[in-house]
């Protein structure tokens, strides 16, 4: 929001914006390489790109859209089975905006909403177990994704339906964890990288702490960030300056919002409903413990214990999702970006979600019709 | 990752609050945040607070932005 | 009479009658289409304008108008920004069984009110009644004629590099206001629909003398989609400046909230001129004259002719490209 | 392009852009209304008609047409009856989410054929889509605008006393033809209904120099409830003759087995015509020249002026007074 | 018919006409008083009216319509308690086109529609069966009102339902008898008529006999009727011959329909499922054993033991009908006629079926606007 | 009391019949009329037939009726 995170002026992003390619452009000669991060969050891939921090830093700092769409990286078996949950008569699914328009193998939401399907968008989670109050003779499934800013809601959800004994209420739900994805960038898929911006709002649950381990065990120079330009630009230049001074650590660039233990109250929730549990990404495979998964003490509530959904192998495409969110590819090196996927017919996630991102590219860097 | 927006508190209740962003309303779970008070900024996120805004802190970034953009880069 | 509308209001009988009767020519005056099955006008000349639009709003009645309001202002706006001067409207509607008829009359009036405002009659009329569950309460469908002007200069092929790009006031009202109306998201705001007939204001400025070379009405779409497609008919490059574009701050928070961008929001009463460089003065000065014109603004300019293509400075002054609405816009959390 | 209408059709965004340039540009032509918000017409002088309707048929296909040939059909005809020469449409669309773009694009078809044959041009379109379960799969408007004539007769201050009543072919087909398309009764029948334009053959009437006086097309409330209205607008008492009613047996059965009265029933395809006594004859031979003509027939007379009302006489030789249709025509068992 | 019932020239039915009135007038010069004659069935209310004998008779005899309209007869209570039945979510109630406008105490099974309560016109009582098998979720109750000749097809419906064991199914009969309302026309209302009309379709199922009593106690003629104009012209012919001669009998002129013992097979049907009852007729009050019931052992299809409908007394209106199923009025007698009461907006069942006489009169004998 | 059709059987199943009636046609019960033969007429009540015309009757009472308007009446 402009008025608190703001400097009145916008003369200051522009000046900015100046010094950081200056910075990007010494340690371009310091190092030889053009210096290349990775924004983890896919909020920041969207509000880089609207703000056109993407296109004036282009040819001085590598910006790459990590894991963090958690559209982006549920895998398509788990989308499919979503779809599923949908194809029932006489059920309300309710989901994310985000949610409705990711292709499973034959259809999405929102062509089984376009086909009858009682298929809900609401704001909160919250407002699905309403939802269930209202309409006790149907089944009302919530479709969760979300990395850990968005689980302590999910569980607050399943707490509701828990305390006013919502029977008709439940949730399946997909969700990741941070840690866990980001050792595996690198030391699996050996991104090639030389810092972190990280993502402001998970860290609101996480705190500063959560990242340690990058500065530690890999090296690897962090920034937590907020989304407006000025917090981003100032997020680009700490990591330049770590980068320069081959002094990495993580630092809290969005002190107001993020402390340092994050949210006890929130984390205490999570781990009351939810248990870690391997999770297979999009393009990555599964990863152990990378996951979140309802306590079998809740299995009423969870969806995929409630109901029978069987789905076959889902269909391969030449979706590059799995590269995107590795940084290894950029949406305009996939031979389908803007042809044969384009939001309103998206093949991958990475498309769909505003925060994909081939969406974001889409939407912001594009040039042609 | 998670679309997050700051917004002011302007009336507390038990488990909710209702808060304003730039003059429009809405009505947001304060679980995460039991202890905001009224005139307090939070991050709201699918419609939970999920962090209270220190505005000391607003403040202090905004001052450290501004000196960043005059510094000297040799 | 009943309080519903019930199937027999549109079986063509004694029921229907009366319901022309009682409620549609004691708003819109005797239709003498009833009676011969069209109806006939005079015109002071044979060059017109002729535009459609079906009106499906929900909910029918917002803050700022309803069904019938927009109705009017949609088609008078459709007329007007092509350049006509509105002259007669007809109105079909499309109504679901079980629709209470205190609301037909708050729609019929305001209706009638609107096109009294702006200048035009309705001269022809339509009801019919479809089975409860076969429509979601009204739907209405206007169809405007138009007289040209002798004294127009709206034509497109003479838009140029330098020429002004102005709205009329601020962008997003009117799809903020429905939105929060539907009380399904949660929003709450004071924010008003901007509908509203335009054609006075556009007479103020086309008579005014400013050297208008087009004029479009953003709705459906927003500024983006229409500016996007303004460029491609008309093979021109428009760059649009972020920081110029009013926006009510209570849009702004809506759109954060949601994840929308106002750039692709509807407006139900604005109207974007492009005018030639000299002029934006002026017409900036006309408009702020009307109270739908107070916060008129220039918010960009044509660069160049070519391929057509919209473009967006940033505060940070990188120039990226808009492009039309793809898909809806949905509420987002991540 | 996807196999079902989605609510993003409908947004102004990028799907409608495809939608409008595939479907609809691509079926009627060039619609400059897309780039300039109307469509100017330079029409041969500014006395015109104009008429609106919308359609709301069920089944959207049915033996006979569809609601693409019923809704050029209805304003055609309405124009037509009035006394005008139909010059153009506009046609605006309501379509229900998921609705088959195949049928969409079968209806469009069918809507241009029709226009076409017409000789109409459709200058302006608009497309609407509403949630799943608002609107019962398609609902569309025509406006239609006609020149008036200089040749015409119309006027019905002229009908007097002995001026024959005619209708151009078997009442009822359209009524009984939907019914039994709709399949909920049982009924079955090879009765097509008889939508069709009719302007060819009112101009032969008109042009062949019939003292015409007054036409009404009996559509919603059939053949008494269009005469009684005629009667009452007019202060004319109308008889007809029972006997000479022009009824398919396929009517009459259907009629008789759900205990409706065919001179109720709606018609798409038919005209009545007020004439002169003296030329009842004439126009019976161009009516029978035209294939939806062939069974024209003279149903009855002016029997004088004053409080208007229609009779039917029956084979009895009693006479008795008809009315308006009374609420709607339901099945019967007692 | 016309084919089947009709001389091909419509001429011989104008010279029918003439004679009844000659014959007529004969008989009023004899007796001193003009010939009343009552058609008891609603159908020749309507026939009698549409193809103008009454219009062309209205000075040489008397017609008067009674109580063979099962709509009009039905008691008032019962309408409201059939349109609570329709008030309940999740219920489909299904009907005969005729008992839509029926005004009850508040409203009517139309208003209950238009206000989306799901009500269904069926022309086949088994049609509502049918669509309880296909709507299984749902409780499916059918409205049956009806003399002698619907009975046998509501007794099917239940058939038809017992054998298929369909459970969602059950049906609201109210159901009246020709034979004790005509002996209570005659015994209690001391209606002042010379002769009947007989009901040609209620006859197919009780044959000749069943009016016998007509002319052994009460020296009353009748004769049985179809519904052709030459049909009823030439049986008001056999009356006023009768009456002449002073020979009161039962006649059947409708012998290719009418057997003389009636058709067994709906008979046996009928009393299977139903048993007699005492019966409230609207404006005439409990007639001992003049309606059906359904039997005991399937109260399981009875709506009326299945759902608990409990309805108030219902208003009083100024409405005349009972006067006018006993001939004791004619509807241009009634106050409301016309004005308060007209078939959009009806005050009594009279004037909503299309057999009703107020109905019949203001459709085919009015002479106002 | 009861709208009643004659209607033509042009199609006999074990419980139904197809008839037509001028052309018009309908899948009707004939549980009241078993026997009833392709070619028969049936009165048809609320979806059922009910009686068998006989036929021999029907053109007697067409003759009775021409006679009865012929007839002299003094
Ligand atoms: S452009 Fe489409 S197909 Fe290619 S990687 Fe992105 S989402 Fe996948
Ligand atoms: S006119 Fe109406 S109120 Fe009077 S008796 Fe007939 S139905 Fe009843
Ligand atoms: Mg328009
Ligand atoms: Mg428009
Ligand atoms: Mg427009
Ligand atoms: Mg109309
Ligand atoms: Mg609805
Ligand atoms: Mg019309
Ligand atoms: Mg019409
Ligand atoms: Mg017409
Ligand atoms: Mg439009
Ligand atoms: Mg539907």
């Amino acid at each position: 929001m402009r008025t608190l995170f703001e400097p009145k002026d916008s003369a200051v992003a522009r000046e900015l914006a100046q010094k950081v390619i200056k910075l990007a452009d010494r340690c371009k000669e310091k190092t030889g390489v053009t210096p290349a991060f990775m924004e983890v969050c896919g909020s920041h891939t969207m509000a880089l790109a609207r703000s056109g921090i993407k296109l004036i830093l282009q040819d001085h700092v590598r910006l790459l859209s990590g894991p963090g769409c958690p559209v982006c990286v549920t895998d398509q078996k788990q989308i499919d089975a979503m779809i599923e949950v949908a194809e029932a008569q006489n059920r309300i699914v309710c989901t994310f905006g985000d949610m409705m328009r990711v292709p499973g193998s034959k259809r999405s939401l929102l062509s089984a909403k376009t086909e009858g399907r009682d298929v809900r968008i609401v704001y909160s989670p919250l407002d699905a177990v309403r939802i269930a109050q209202e309409n006790p003779d149907r089944e009302v499934v919530f479709l969760g994704v979300g990395f850990e800013t968005t689980v302590p809601v999910l569980a607050a959800a399943l707490q509701l339906a828990e305390l006013k004994q919502v029977e008709n209420f439940s949730m399946w739900a997909t969700t990741k964890l941070v840690q866990p994805v980001l050792r595996t960038l690198l030391s699996v898929k050996k991104v090639k990288i030389h810092g972190f911006l990280l993502p402001g709002h998970v860290s609101i649950v996480l705190g500063e702490q959560a990242y340690q381990f990058l500065a530690d065990e890999f090296h690897m120079p962090g920034v937590i960030t907020g989304f407006e330009t000025v917090e981003m630009l100032s997020g680009i230049y700490k990591l330049l300056q770590m980068v320069l001074n081959d002094q990495p650590a993580i630092l809290n660039n969005y002190k107001s919002v993020v402390r340092p233990d994050g949210n006890p109250i929130a984390q205490k929730i999570m781990n009351e409903f939810f248990t870690p549990c391997d999770e297979t990404w999009r393009g990555m495979g599964m990863i152990p413990q990378s996951g979140l998964d309802i306590r079998d003490q809740y299995s009423h509530l969870n969806a995929k214990k409630k109901f029978n959904v069987t789905v076959g192998e889902p269909k391969k495409t030449l979706c590059r999702c799995g590269d995107m969110i590795c940084g290894l590819a950029t949406p305009d090196e996939c031979i389908l970006f803007g042809k044969a996927c384009t939001p309103i017919h998206p093949v991958g996630p990475c498309m769909v979600s505003d925060e994909g991102s081939c969406s974001a590219y889409y939407a912001y860097m594009r040039k042609e019709g | 990752m998670c679309v997050g927006v700051p917004a002011k508190v302007i009336e507390k209740n038990e488990f909710t609050a209702l808060v304003d962003v730039l003059g429009t309303k809405m009505e947001v779970g304060i679980l995460f945040v039991p202890d905001v008070e009224i005139g307090e900024y939070v991050i709201v996120h699918a419609g939970q607070g999920m962090s209270i805004i220190d505005q000391t802190f607003a403040q202090a970034s905004i001052e450290e932005w501004e000196k960043m953009a005059r510094a000297d880069i040799i | 009479m009943d309080r519903k509308v019930t199937l027999a209001h549109g079986d063509g009988g004694e029921l229907a009658h009366k319901l022309i009767q009682q409620i549609f020519v004691s708003a819109f005056g005797n239709q003498s289409e009833s009676r011969f099955d069209a109806t006939f006008l005079s015109l002071s000349s044979g060059k017109i304008a002729v535009t459609t639009d079906s009106f499906v709003v929900n909910p029918l009645f917002f803050p700022g108008g309803d069904i019938g309001k927009i109705a009017v202002s949609g088609t008078i706006n459709d007329l007007s920004v092509a350049g006509a001067v509105p002259y007669c409207l007809t109105v079909g509607f499309i109504i679901e069984e079980g629709f209470p008829l205190a609301d037909l009359r708050k729609v019929v009036k305001s209706l009638a009110v609107e096109a009294e405002k702006a200048g035009v009659q309705v001269v022809a009329g339509d009801t019919k009644v479809v089975e409860k569950g076969g429509a979601d309460g009204l739907y209405i469908n206007t169809t405007g004629i138009g007289l040209q002007r002798e004294e127009s200069t709206i034509d497109p092929s003479r838009i140029a590099s330098g020429d002004a790009v102005l709205i009329s006031g601020p962008i997003g009202d009117h799809g903020i206001a429905i939105l929060a109306a539907r009380g399904e998201l949660g929003l709450m705001t004071d924010l008003e629909s901007d509908c509203a007939p335009l054609n006075h204001m556009i007479d103020a400025v086309i008579l005014g003398g400013v050297d208008v070379k087009m004029m479009r009405d953003p709705t459906r779409g927003g500024v983006a989609t229409t500016l996007v497609e303004l460029a491609e008919d008309f093979d021109a490059i428009i760059e649009l400046e972020e920081e110029k574009l009013p926006i009510r701050d209570q849009v702004r928070g809506a759109s954060d909230l949601l994840g929308f961008d106002p750039l692709y929001l509807a407006n139900e009463g604005k109207v974007l001129f492009i005018v030639s460089e000299s002029d934006r003065q002026k017409t900036l000065e006309l408009l702020h004259q009307f109270p739908e014109g107070r916060d008129a603004a220039v918010i960009g300019r044509v660069t160049g002719k070519g391929v057509g293509q919209l473009l967006l400075e940033t505060p940070l002054g990188s120039k990226r490209r808009l492009h039309r609405l793809s898909g809806m816009m949905l509420p987002r959390i991540c």
